[in-house]
């Protein structure tokens, strides 16, 4: 039981995160709306089978995964993030401050 | 600076070999679960090759990988013919005979020769796909001059 | 040292993975644990005697907390961004100047910043951080520092340094 | 229980397929990298739900593999768009 609220949670926040890579206006605010709500969410979804599984094998494997899964998502969006700026992507027209151009030079 | 950030750096330090074990782990469970050789050498050739891009040639001298690592290459299958020819000597002519005890089924050591051709065949996979990145790498830096 | 915490490391990981204490599965976890910090040991963090200090593991388990928190704040705040019909975001790059020292240290604020509300970690040049932010706050360095930072960075100087 | 899992399931799947429009869509080529990284992290929700439908463990090994290789595949696309060689 406790196990499917931990899965809802999960899949709402994916769901959320979902919207903003279709809503936002931008390569970067894109980024910045997936990467939090869908890390946030799979590894909710991760705990649920923790929960459910109990400690067993399968629960410590997921154990496991949850530290891959968490360095993954982050080390990705900056790398990524990175290479866009670096790739000639403009910040969008709402943006209001720029201070990594200087840092370039 | 060589490479790529300092933040790609750490984290492969702290994951790398992590990916590696978890490599030996598809190969050495590849009779019991799905995965196998060729899984298990894809995922232990990404451990390397992450390295390598974080790194750059910092730890390992490109040239002098791809000598060693088309020499592992041939060993590993020189050795899976090996095997599977040394069913000869026992009984029946059959190519891939099965000649060591079975074991039980569910066990890690079971299955007769089947983990031996999963470790060599995973060696052998790993091996050639760093060499198809790193033959890669180096075509392009030589092009480029 | 390292060699030995990097063989030690893996053994447990392997533990944890395979989930069974039989003999075979023991000697096959201490080869493949043996490889591993023959490939890996070179790689593996300097000054791994901090490792034996309990005091460590202490502020570790409050710095989860605080992480969690600041985690599920992020996540609530991007859900407003995204929800609301106007989406109110006002995007930039800022520069930030940590006074962590050491680089492994940098490197968990950087994706604990990647994390926490509005923010992502762009680059690390020397000391400072560089941070695309959606919704630029304030326009004072000393104010969006303490913004930005404040929350973890009195924690990780106590873990790690 | 096993109604409602299976509408979860149905949700995820849904989500990643919404996710491979801004693959096949985005304007620039970035856009697409970040659609292929969301959709990476997502395949291990699903691994993960149905490896609670079935009781099977091995299922998770597969959703593992998966997030190891598409990290992987992030950092080389990342690379690639910087534009550098790999010894700057």
């Amino acid at each position: 039981m406790i196990s499917l609220i931990f899965i809802t949670i999960g899949i709402l926040f994916n769901l959320l995160g979902c919207i903003g890579i279709i809503r936002l206006p931008d390569t970067y605010n894109r980024l910045q709306a997936a990467t939090k709500c869908v890390t946030l969410g799979c590894c909710s979804i991760l705990l649920g089978v923790v929960f459910h599984f109990g400690f067993s094998d399968a629960g410590t494997k997921v154990l496991v995964a949850i530290p891959i899964l968490f360095f993954a998502s982050t080390v990705g969006a900056h790398a990524l993030i990175r290479g866009t700026y670096h790739f000639g992507i403009k910040l969008g027209n709402k943006s209001v401050k720029d201070d990594y151009k200087d840092a370039l030079k | 600076m060589k490479g790529m950030t300092l933040i790609v750096k750490k984290t492969t330090q702290l994951i790398g070999g992590m990916i590696f074990m978890y490599g030996i782990y598809v190969v050495a469970h590849g009779h019991l679960t799905p995965g196998g050789g060729f899984a298990g050498g894809v995922i232990i050739a990404g451990s390397f090759i992450l390295i390598t891009l974080a790194y750059g040639d910092d730890f390992l001298k490109l040239v002098g990988e791809k000598a060693g690592t088309t020499m592992v290459e041939s060993f590993a299958t020189i050795m899976v013919i090996l095997i599977a020819t040394s069913g000869f000597l026992f009984g029946t002519r059959i190519f891939f005979n099965n000649f060591l005890p079975k074991g039980v089924v569910g066990h890690l050591v079971s299955a007769g020769v089947l983990p031996l051709y999963n470790i060599f065949v995973g060696t052998e996979v790993a091996a050639s796909i760093f060499i198809i990145f790193l033959s890669l790498i180096i075509f392009k830096e030589e092009s480029s001059k | 040292m390292r060699y030995i915490t990097m063989f030690i490391l893996s053994l447990i990981f392997w533990l944890l993975l395979t989930f069974d204490l039989t003999v075979p599965n023991i000697i096959v976890g201490t080869v493949s644990s043996i490889i591993c910090s023959l490939f890996f040991g070179r790689f593996f963090i300097t000054n791994v005697y901090k490792l034996l200090q309990p005091r460590r593991y202490f502020w570790f388990v409050i710095y989860l907390f605080v992480f969690i928190w600041e985690c599920i704040k992020a996540n609530l705040d991007v859900a407003y961004r995204v929800l609301h019909p106007a989406m109110p975001i006002r995007p930039g790059i800022v520069k930030v100047k940590t006074t962590l020292k050491s680089d492994l240290a940098k490197m968990l604020l950087a994706n604990s910043i990647t994390m926490t509300p509005g923010t992502i970690s762009v680059d690390i040049i020397d000391d400072n951080l560089y941070i695309h932010w959606i919704y630029i706050r304030s326009e004072d360095p000393e104010i969006y520092t303490g913004m930005i930072t404040g929350a973890f960075e009195k924690y990780i100087k106590r873990i790690i340094e | 229980m096993s109604n409602y899992l299976n509408i979860l399931l149905y949700i995820q799947i849904g989500i990643s397929v919404v996710c491979m429009y801004r693959i096949i869509r985005g304007p620039t080529i970035p856009d697409r990298m970040v659609g292929a990284d969301i959709f990476g992290i997502l395949v291990v929700g699903i691994c993960a739900i149905i490896s609670i439908q079935t009781e099977r463990s091995f299922i998770l090994d597969i959703g593992i593999a998966w997030i190891i290789l598409s990290f992987i595949g992030t950092l080389t696309l990342a690379k690639y768009l910087t534009g550098k060689k790999l010894n700057e």
